[in-house]
């Protein structure tokens, strides 16, 4: 790394076919993750781990095949969960960060009281929520919001100051309103920031939501999750975690997808 | 120091629609940086000011002041009757920054459009594209600024800042980036919209004879602190062609200007 | 129609612990009693209590009968009113290379068990006269790996958790916790003060078509776990159908053939009170027996209990 | 908002003294608080909330005077966690995102297993990490470790990668090394989005370390928490909690700290 | 297109330190925009070539081409017998970029010392003081880039340019914000530094005079697309002065150039 002259020359690119291309794009990942599936199938096998302690690849595609339906059927309320509790928590940070952004001292107020909501354990609020929302999909929802709306606030308050002093003396000789500024400057240059939380955010509502589902539920992977763990079943555990996961992953690109769609300009100068 | 007035008449009564520049001093870093030091100048409505002086002297530092972006540590600013903040927020002002400070997310055309979306509008204003023919950018309304080149950039500036009709134009070496040809094209462009629609217009350059070219009068800042060296009328006929800077007395001028400049 | 709705909070999520209630309701006892019955899952962090006790569910259904002792002291006004499970199926297992068949084994060995569980090795230990410091507390989660890997000498779980059991294969060694003085209930009935005052026609009607559910669950076990599986589609009915015989063994004993399901014992409880006023665990007084139990409802459904047993 | 004007306009301040600045930074922050503990203690008040369902404030102030022995003894361990987790997740976040920054293939390869491995409930991984590394520190460590590291990995990512194309170009005409862009420009311009992801690792770290106390321990605010919970102690629980919460907002605030020391410069362009 | 050589002799043999630019095509946007269009030039070893041309035509994209910034399209450049890579990565240039480019974090000294922190050092280099100095910043050192005037930043780059004593210096528009005085004083230090150290350099300038004063040779290029307009020698005496401006000869010059820029 040390060496000079390594920065990839920019080449235009040859127009490959589309389909090649993210074929391409995808191939790393497909390859770690073979690679890591049969390092895992070789430990498994070399030091004999018994199935209890840590399924084998194969024991868990066996689980997947044979509890496919019960997956599928657990599979939508977390997902359910997970989708409305990322647009809440992810708007009432969003909503949030612009008041900030707006009044200081509600910043000064209030951001310490997020702070320190955000840290009370979902597990010791869980009682509450149950007494307030009862045991339906709201109080799951709730907890899936509550836990991606700590990141999002952060990086939105800093991504909507990621201003330049220069455009906003600009907007201000155009006598734009704090709401112009913050429609026409902020939300655009907040964007970076804002994707990368929601990065985040797209992972951590799927852990919200089976997190929420251990408050009490019958159905969803977190009850599947605690379901298998209390009865020994590690492989249908390992199925249900890898499918929440996968969820997770399915967001984080659907993220980056709209991320690339929407920043497609290059800042001219030095930020 | 003395009032330095347009007519170098310090009796006279104010212009009314006049800017009026009290004894201000502009100081940054707590007080440890003083950019202009009892700075008083008034200038006369729809008059031509061309603004000279050493870089760093406080030319731009004088045109924020006046536009309500950096404040005054002494003296006072009048702009047409009103504080700068409320002649601001009456978007009395255009401002062409020294650098183009264009949003990187919207293309040529929006970025000219911008003060139309924002800050109410405006009642008269400008077709967007046709200004952008003016400063010759027909056929890139729809390139990203990282798509331009330098003094394209700076020409969607000019545009942005023609599209309001504002009283009051400042302009900070908007030409700086321009060759020759395009700037002695938008030199005349500037002027033929000073005579039509009598707007104030205040224009930092650092080009003498373009000075004397555009200005009704010359402000000379000095440097170290920002201060006025002279507030000079140019004593050219108002009706100026190209060709003018050829003449004897546009040269003396330019020589007098030349000569103040290397005083500063 | 004109049912009257009785909401069961669990201290747990929905496991073989319910068999009765869910072949009650799929067999419309609970509509014969003129009531419908809705229950509530809980989870590892979720006991119930707190639901019950603010009104939002009628009965609870809780893992443990300290449970009930150690909320009632905190001031909660809850008390058990039937026990499900005779005898807690709470166990320390240990392999026959190290094994741990009374409590005396246990002395100088180290013994994994849950950090909420702590407290009933304590008591073990205090009821056979062995000083805390001979015995290593070392925590466990749900796994038996500190057992298999030998880091442990002992770990504990539920007899009943048949897969959890199986992992340890046949020629384990049992200890149960019953078996070494400290005699818990498991799968506690309780509801507040409030409501075993006002509702007691509904508590025992509850517990009328509950004692017939696991009554019909006791003389056809397989059709239970059918029923079990259907409701909770999530539970594997291979294991289940194994852990039914289990359950049963726990939910009917000899105080049952005698006194019909879910009885209790009040000295029984008097006992389990004071082992934990010696253990210092309740913060103030100990309770008093008749503020963590009543018998009032089993006495309002002792013939029809009997009966159908 | 949507009125013209409202910019603040920048007056220099007055040089007042540090104290008094200070005491008013904080005065919205401490109103917002007292004013939340009152409108608590009326609730309970008023509606005569019992005390296992939530505590007043004025019973939790009670729990805390009479257990701040145990609170103290069982604050260290947590914070110790904690605070360790903090500095291996981000560390650790931080080096993979500078790999990922300088090798894409690595970064396609490994970023989709990164997001796979952040969705795996802690509950579901316990099991594995006790068999490996027992039962002290070291798994809870790991745990906080592993809960601040997402949010940490995409923000530096991202925040590496904002660095203008121009400057890029200043770097390749000095025909600098990839790792002088990185010392000398990149970490710089992440700055911004490294330390929004401090702030966010202030408050997980701590949520780690607690939910790392559940999966089997003796001492630690977690392990206070589940015991206060068993043992129906609201007043100690919510006490409890609110030391763990202060825990995050004290870690909150020195990061905010060292972020205003370390930025000082204001960028002179459109970023 | 006949090859644009410096002495108009096509038949020359390569001179090998010169910089050749050989049918080189541009372009962006998947070849959509074309910003340069079969450009062949040769600069000498040591020359001093300043570029003319209209606003967009192709200036920066020349320069950013021979400086490894932008790859051809078609084409091909040599630099010193190496490709723009190798030339680039043995550090043979400085680039004055037409914004100053300054890292925000750093003071102005701090900048100008960047170039000897990165890529190896370079061995023979001037004192950053000295150069912050020659460019009127003494004093101004410790000051971040937000705290200094446009010109100030520009003049800390051309120091910054400056300081590892380039074979190749490229500079775009460096002049552009700066004062008549100020730039005539660089003026005079870039041709005292050129004739010194026998740098090549490549100047990039809107102002037609300064192209004729400093430039040994002046290439001026056409837009739509762009192209070579003419790669002339400059017929003036090498060791110029200021005063050389009014001479006939210059004036004649500025006026050919004129008329060509005109005609682009
Ligand atoms: N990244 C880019 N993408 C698309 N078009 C570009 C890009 N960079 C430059 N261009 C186009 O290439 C042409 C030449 O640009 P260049 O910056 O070289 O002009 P220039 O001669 O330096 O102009 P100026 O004097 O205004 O700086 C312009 O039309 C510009 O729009
Ligand atoms: N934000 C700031 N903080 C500190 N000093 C500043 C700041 N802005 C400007 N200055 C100083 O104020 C003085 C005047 O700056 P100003 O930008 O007005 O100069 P200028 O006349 O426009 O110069 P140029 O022709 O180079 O643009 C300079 O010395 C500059 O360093
Ligand atoms: C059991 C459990 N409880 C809480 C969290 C919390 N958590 C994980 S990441 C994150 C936000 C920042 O990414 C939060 C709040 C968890 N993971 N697992
Ligand atoms: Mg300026
Ligand atoms: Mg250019």
């Amino acid at each position: 790394m040390a060496e000079a002259s390594q920065i990839p020359m920019p080449v235009p690119a040859p127009r490959m076919s589309r389909v090649l291309d993210a074929a391409i794009d995808r191939g790393p990942a497909l390859a770690a993750v073979a690679g890591l599936l049969l390092l895992w199938q070789g430990v498994v096998w070399f030091f004999e781990v018994p199935e209890y302690m840590a399924p084998s690849p194969v024991a868990v595609l066996g689980a997947f095949q044979d509890n496919a339906g019960t997956l599928w059927l657990n599979f939508w309320p977390t997902f359910l969960e997970a989708a409305l509790g990322f647009v809440a928590g992810n708007l009432v940070a969003i909503l949030l960060a612009v008041w900030f952004v707006h009044n200081s001292t509600a910043e000064r107020a209030f951001f310490p009281i997020a702070v320190f909501v955000n840290t009370i354990p979902i597990i010791a609020l869980a009682p509450i929520l149950v007494l307030i929302f009862g045991n339906g999909f709201a109080p799951k929802i709730i907890i899936a919001g509550l836990i991606c709306f700590f990141p999002t606030l952060v990086n939105m308050v800093r991504g909507l100051k990621a201003v330049s002093p220069a455009t906003l003396d600009l907007m201000r000789v155009l006598s734009a309103s704090n709401w112009e500024i913050f429609w026409k400057v902020r939300l655009q240059s907040s964007l970076p920031f804002l994707f990368a939380a929601l990065k985040i955010a797209s992972t951590t509502c799927v852990i919200g939501a089976i997190v929420a589902e251990w408050i009490g539920s019958n159905f969803g992977l977190g009850a599947l999750i605690i379901e298998a763990t209390f009865n020994f079943r590690s492989p249908l555990l390992y199925a249900t975690v890898f499918t929440a996961a996968l969820l997770a992953v399915v967001m984080f690109a659907l993220v980056s997808f709209a991320e690339a769609k929407l920043i497609r300009w290059k800042s001219s100068d030095i930020h | 120091m003395e009032q330095h007035t347009a007519a170098g008449n310090p009796a006279a009564t104010p212009d009314p629609g006049a800017i009026r520049v009290d004894h201000l001093d502009v100081t940054f870093a707590e007080g440890t940086v003083v950019a202009l030091k009892d700075v008083s100048v008034e200038i006369p409505q729809g008059a031509f000011v061309t603004i000279l002086g050493p870089s760093g002297c406080g030319k731009s530092t004088l045109m924020r002041a006046i536009a309500d972006l950096v404040p005054a540590a002494r003296g006072a600013i009048d702009v047409q009757g009103q504080s700068p903040r409320d002649a601001r927020a009456d978007r009395n002002f255009s401002y062409v920054f020294q650098d183009a400070t264009l949003l990187p997310w919207r293309t040529a055309l929006e970025n000219v459009q911008l003060p139309l979306e924002v800050g109410g509008g405006g009642d008269a204003h400008a077709d967007p594209r046709d200004l952008l023919e003016l400063v010759g950018l027909k056929g890139r309304e729809n390139a990203l600024p990282y798509e331009l080149s330098g003094g394209m950039r700076q020409r969607v500036a000019i545009a942005r800042a023609l599209v309001t009709k504002p009283k009051i134009l400042l302009m900070d070496e908007p030409f700086g980036a321009l060759d020759e040809i395009t700037r002695d094209k938008l030199n005349e462009e500037v002027l033929r919209i000073w005579r039509e629609t009598g707007t104030t217009i205040l224009f930092v350059t650092h080009s003498i004879p373009e000075a004397a070219f555009l200005g009704q009068y010359v402000l000379m800042l000095a440097a170290h602190p920002g201060r006025v060296k002279e507030f000079m009328k140019v004593e050219l006929p108002p009706e100026r062609r190209l060709a003018d800077r050829d003449t004897l007395e546009f040269v003396q001028i330019t020589a007098h200007l030349r000569k103040l400049l290397e005083e500063c | 129609a004109g049912l009257k709705t009785v909401e069961m909070q669990l201290g747990w999520l929905a496991s073989n612990g319910l068999l009765g209630e869910v072949v009650a309701q799929a067999k419309g006892f609970y509509e014969a009693e003129g009531l419908e019955l809705k229950i509530t899952p809980g989870g590892p962090n979720v006991d119930g209590v707190g639901s019950v006790a603010a009104g939002r569910a009628e009965v609870g259904q809780i893992s443990s009968s300290p449970s009930v002792m150690l909320a009632r002291a905190a001031g909660i006004p809850i008390k058990a009113f039937a026990a499900g499970y005779q005898k807690h199926p709470f166990t320390y297992f240990s392999l026959p290379g190290d094994p741990i068949r009374t409590p005396q084994d246990m002395i100088g060995k180290t013994i994994a068990t849950q950090p909420t569980a702590h407290i009933l090795l304590k008591a073990l230990l205090a009821a056979n006269d062995i000083p805390e410091d001979q015995v290593e507390i070392v925590n466990m989660g749900s796994d038996m790996n500190q057992l298999m890997t030998g880091q442990a000498s002992a770990v504990t779980g539920w007899l009943t958790n048949v897969a959890a059991v199986d992992v340890l294969g046949e020629d384990r060694v049992d200890l149960m916790l019953w078996d070494t003085g400290i005699q818990l209930y498991a799968t506690v009935y309780y509801a507040t003060d409030e409501t075993i005052a006002e509702e007691a026609e509904s508590l025992a009607g509850f517990t009328r078509a509950t004692a017939r559910g696991w009554h019909y669950v006791r003389e056809n076990p397989e059709e239970a776990v059918d029923l079990l599986v259907v409701a909770y589609p999530n539970m594997d009915r291979e294991a289940e159908l194994r852990a039914v015989e289990k359950v049963l063994e726990f939910v009917f004993t000899d105080a049952t053939a005698e006194s019909g399901w879910g009885t209790m014992n009040r000295e029984n409880w008097e006992t389990q009170i004071a082992a934990y006023a010696d253990l210092g665990q309740f913060d103030g007084d100990a309770p008093a027996v008749n503020e963590v139990m009543t018998l009032e409802i089993l006495e309002m459904t002792a013939d029809a209990r009997r009966e159908v047993s």
